[in-house]
């Protein structure tokens, strides 16, 4: 038996996870939210803006990770918009190029914000350091036109952006190394202000950055997406995700719990 | 079209799990379409993102509007296309001069940025604390902190010595260092396990609600 | 490695010359044009510090690396997990099982990749005696092309040009997951006995080690990507830490070249160390310019 | 030619990308940018030459009638469908996006989350307290699942009637201390690495690279 359970076949456990998953999945429950310190920094920063400033999202995620970082970019979008605090999108990965398009045109639907005058998405282009560096003199020589292709100069947006001097915060929404990237350009360079929402695997790599200051805010995966929700009263797929999660972590204490026992009884009956 | 895609994509979604149970047809297809799929997408992009912007269009503008600095561009494109050398099996040592014309690029970037990006900035955000303790700003509980931060910083960094045998001091230091790992790493793993339960979460509910509609 | 003591200075100088000049004759024609507006100045004196900082640790290591080759023996302390290599190899040559060696996702100039190709050629030398097949899937369309020279050239020196097989070092896709599921797939039907995983990884670094423990394979990794290392050490047999992995090479190739350089390395970090303790010293006494000077540089 | 013209090519490119990070001078920054832009040439011409080899081990596969060898086909198809589309007809066109969004973006995620279940096996068989090093490794993965977890901190206010939300300040405080100088530590020795291989590269010191010593 205790043998049996110490080397369980690994399919089990899929099905397990599989379980854990798919049953609260189908029936709806919730948790209550506690929102961490650096979710809230970076909400109050937002929230503190007088209406007009500028905030720049950098969605800098490929289709892999939309599970963890879509519904964030959500909240945090509606927040601005709601604060009529305008939002200029543009990424750093070829691959994200359309997802942030089709989420800012969402949330704008929804909050009723308008193309041009509330927000304006830029696209993509290649080259991170050149993109970054080159904003820091004038956006429209990086990007001479948006991701539609009109020119910036039409944009009356834009009229008044010229550079990071007019952006107020930088938030990156990154699976990968671009926080890091624009630590190294923007914040060292330019003194930009940035925040970023990260996947869950890279939110302890940016502690040092936040401890440095060179983060005001880091909003951890799905978790911060459920944070932020609850800060902007408006619970949604953050919120639904992380009571499914609940189940799944319980279900991966358990089975580690079950582990060192089994793996202790087997140890007492060999001695 | 969508419904379509929907179906397809979920079919695939499915042939890709099939591998939790073993190896099998359904994966393999899956597997093979994947890489094919992946390979001709990486074609595309480089040819128009890459290729299109960085080497076609410079050259034209610079024939169109006769500003020949532009056809400095000519240069990459000759040694990129050294490459090619590999298929004349005594030229191919050719390749050597695009590849260490990158490795030199990548080499001559790192050396600045992570001197700045890493270490200077490593070692400040290792010392400002405690001008916060002296300050008056902190609570002893976060005092512990800041201290247990300088020992793990210097413990582990210590368990990197290579060329002094960890026996001593040294072995004893580093042995608080490898505490400070397992505990670094452990958290870090059990923080991803949400990144990864969220990406399911998408898929399972991909698969019951836009394929299935059953929530 | 011959004549390279001697190439080195001159290569420096042709090449110092040959950049110089390039900088010079730009220089020249950017300043008969340059606005007013512009900055022109030539050095950012805010940088100097960062400058110095790498003149002195590149000193330090080059000297190392000089008195290395003097031919005095350097210690250079174990590195759990190496002499499982040994072992690896060994288990699959009795098994008549290939090996499978993944170089992870970095490109050419990435150090951890270089790193592995280094740990590579070694494998590569005893793969060679043994003539146990050595797959190579790999995700870089360059790497791929230095690591079949890499190889070649291995088995060359080992006397075996005949047991090299091309086709085993191959490219796969450039996309991380497509790779994940190719390489999973290959893992599953070849049954490798022995799986390397060395090199710069990301997401897919434990779907590959799950499936690679899945069929029994012994599996030693090693990676600079901190976040990756857990799954490693919960799913592989030997891991390698961080700066574990560069010091491979050296510990695996004895080369006074790498040696010299690690003892560099190590006087590296006793250069951190110095500003970090006097630096606290200095604030626990209300002396902030260590903290504002390190604050200034970056 | 054979090494040394390489090993000058090198030394010059990185010896000028380092220099130009230090000066603000309009022409450095440009030389910079343009020799960013000449890697970005360079490297697509690699891709043509190992996509080469891809299709030659296929067809080897194909032409042996090796094991699976009909999967083979499929490569040639998915590759041949996104670039027949791709290339002439641009990465807007309705079919390049259909094939990307239907075909190989859930692909692309279902195999990202192959990983919920092979992290939750791998925890199972791994996390035992062997050794002291296990235990914590084991016990700080724990404990900062529960602080992830909403529930923890619910179940933990619901019996424990003291110190409310102590799983997710816990958590917190695991991440933002111990983990903090564990990754500090692993990032200060890399950085050395970094700079030091690097160093050796561009002086020509380490020449891996060039594959091995054949030839001069």
């Amino acid at each position: 038996m205790i043998e049996k359970l110490m080397n369980i076949d690994r399919r089990i456990v899929f099905i397990l996870v599989a379980l854990a998953v798919i049953i609260p999945s189908l029936l709806e429950v919730s948790f209550p939210i506690t929102v961490s310190q650096p979710t809230r920094s970076t909400y109050d920063y937002i929230e503190a803006l007088p209406p007009g400033s500028t905030v720049m999202i950098g969605f800098n995620y490929g289709p892999s990770s939309l599970a963890e970082l879509h519904p964030m970019a959500k909240a945090v979008i509606y927040h601005c918009f709601q604060k009529q605090i305008r939002v200029i999108g543009m990424t750093l990965l070829a691959e994200a190029a359309t997802l942030g398009d089709n989420m800012l045109k969402d949330v704008a639907a929804e909050a009723g914000a308008v193309y041009g005058q509330d927000y304006a998405y830029l696209g993509f282009r290649p080259g991170a350091t050149q993109v970054l560096l080159g904003m820091g003199t004038a956006i429209d020589s990086v990007f001479e036109a948006d991701y539609a292709g009109t020119s910036l100069t039409e944009i009356p947006l834009m009229a008044d952006v010229t550079n990071y001097e007019q952006v107020d915060l930088v938030l990156d929404l990154a699976s990968g190394s671009s926080t890091e990237w624009w630590i190294t350009y923007t914040n060292t360079r330019y003194n930009q202000q940035i925040a970023a929402g990260v996947t869950g695997v890279i939110v302890s790599q940016m502690y040092p950055y936040l401890q440095t200051k060179q983060l005001i805010g880091l909003m951890p995966g799905l978790l911060g997406a459920a944070e932020y929700e609850k800060l902007i009263d408006r619970p949604a797929k953050g919120t639904e995700g992380m009571s499914i999660q609940s189940f799944a972590h319980l279900l991966v204490v358990g089975l580690v719990i079950l582990g060192n026992i089994t793996f202790f009884i087997q140890r007492r009956q060999g001695e | 079209m969508e419904l379509i895609g929907i179906w397809v994509a979920a079919l695939l979604t499915l042939c890709i799990y099939s591998f939790l149970y073993r190896d099998n047809p359904f994966y393999r297809f899956a597997e093979h379409l994947f890489v094919g799929l992946s390979v001709g997408y990486g074609i595309v992009l480089t040819f128009h993102q890459g290729f299109i912007p960085f080497a076609w269009n410079p050259l034209q503008e610079a024939v169109t509007k006769q500003e020949w600095v532009g056809l400095v561009r000519l240069i990459p494109i000759g040694i990129g296309g050294l490459f090619f050398a590999r298929l004349v099996p005594s030229q191919g040592w050719l390749i050597r001069y695009p590849i260490a014309i990158l490795i030199g690029v990548g080499s001559g970037l790192a050396i600045p940025n992570v001197m700045r990006a890493d270490i200077f900035e490593q070692v400040h955000g290792t010392l400002a604390p405690f001008a916060q303790i002296h300050a008056g700003e902190l609570g002893p509980f976060q005092i512990f902190g800041v201290v247990l931060m300088l020992i793990g910083v210097i413990s582990t960094l210590t368990y990197f010595f290579f060329s002094v045998e960890h026996r001593g001091v040294v072995g004893g230091v580093s042995k608080i260092g490898i505490v400070f790992l397992m505990i670094g790493f452990g958290s870090a793993f059990g923080n991803t396990v949400m990144g990864r339960v969220s990406l399911l979460i998408q898929r399972v509910d991909f698969l019951l609600h836009d394929w299935l509609h059953l929530i | 490695m011959k004549g390279q003591r001697f190439s080195c200075p001159v290569l420096v100088v042709q090449g110092l010359v040959i950049s110089l000049l390039v900088l010079g004759c730009g220089l020249n024609a950017f300043a008969q044009e340059a606005t007013t507006t512009e900055d022109t100045r030539l050095f950012d004196t805010a940088k100097i510090w960062i400058f110095l900082a790498v003149i002195l640790y590149s000193a330090t290591v080059v000297y190392c690396i000089y008195h290395a080759r003097s031919g005095k023996e350097l210690f250079i302390r174990r590195i759990p997990g190496l002499e499982a290599v040994d072992e690896a190899i060994g288990r699959a040559t009795e098994m008549g099982r290939s090996i499978m060696y993944i170089l992870g996702l970095g490109g050419v100039s990435n150090v951890a990749t270089i790193a592995s190709m280094n740990i590579l050629s070694q494998v590569a030398q005893k793969t060679a005696d043994y003539e146990t097949p050595l797959r190579v899937p790999c995700n870089d369309p360059i790497v791929m092309n230095v690591v079949q020279e890499m190889v070649k050239t291995a088995y060359l020196n080992e006397g075996r040009p005949d047991a090299y097989n091309e086709e085993n070092i191959f490219f796969l896709t450039e996309s991380q997951f497509a790779y994940a599921a190719g390489v999973d797939g290959m893992m599953v039907r070849e049954k490798p006995a022995a799986v390397f995983l060395q090199g710069t990884f990301f997401a897919e670094s434990l779907i590959l080690a799950e499936t690679g423990n899945s069929i029994g394979a012994i599996q030693i990794a090693g990676t600079d990507k901190e976040h990756q290392l857990p799954f490693f050490i919960a799913a592989c047999d030997y891991t390698l830490i961080g700066e574990e992995l560069y010091a491979a090479s050296a510990y695996l190739s004895r080369e006074p070249m790498l040696l010299g350089s690690l003892k560099g390395q190590d006087y590296g970090k006793v250069m951190i160390f110095g500003p970090i303790v006097i630096g606290v010293i200095l604030e626990l006494f209300g002396i902030t310019w260590m903290t504002t000077f390190f604050q200034r540089v970056r | 030619m054979r090494r040394q013209v390489p090993l000058i090519l090198c030394f010059a490119f990185g010896i000028v990308m380092a220099l130009t990070e230090f000066s603000p001078h309009p022409f450095s920054q440009w030389l910079n940018e343009e020799i960013i832009d000449w890697t970005l040439v360079i490297g697509p011409f690699a891709l043509v030459l190992a996509v080469a080899t891809l299709v030659q081990s296929h067809w080897t596969r194909i032409r042996r009638r090796s094991e699976y060898w009909q999967y083979s086909f499929l490569v040639f198809i998915g590759m041949a469908a996104m670039v027949l589309i791709g290339i002439p007809l641009g990465q807007r066109h309705e079919a390049f996006v259909w094939l990307f969004r239907y075909a190989q973006v859930p692909m692309d995620a279902t195999m990202f989350s192959l990983l919920a279940f092979f992290i939750a096996s791998a925890a199972y068989r791994a996390f035992r307290a062997r050794t002291l090093e296990a235990t914590l490794l084991l016990a700080a993965a724990l404990i900062v699942m529960i602080g992830n977890a909403p529930v923890g901190d619910l179940i933990w206010n619901t019996i424990i009637p003291f110190e409310d939300n102590l799983p997710s300040t816990a958590r917190q405080w695991i991440l933002d201390n111990p983990n903090l100088s564990a990754r500090r530590g692993i990032i200060l020795g890399i950085s050395l690495g970094v700079i030091s291989q690097s160093i050796r590269i561009i002086l020509g010191i380490e020449r891996s690279y060039l594959g091995g010593v054949e030839g001069d």
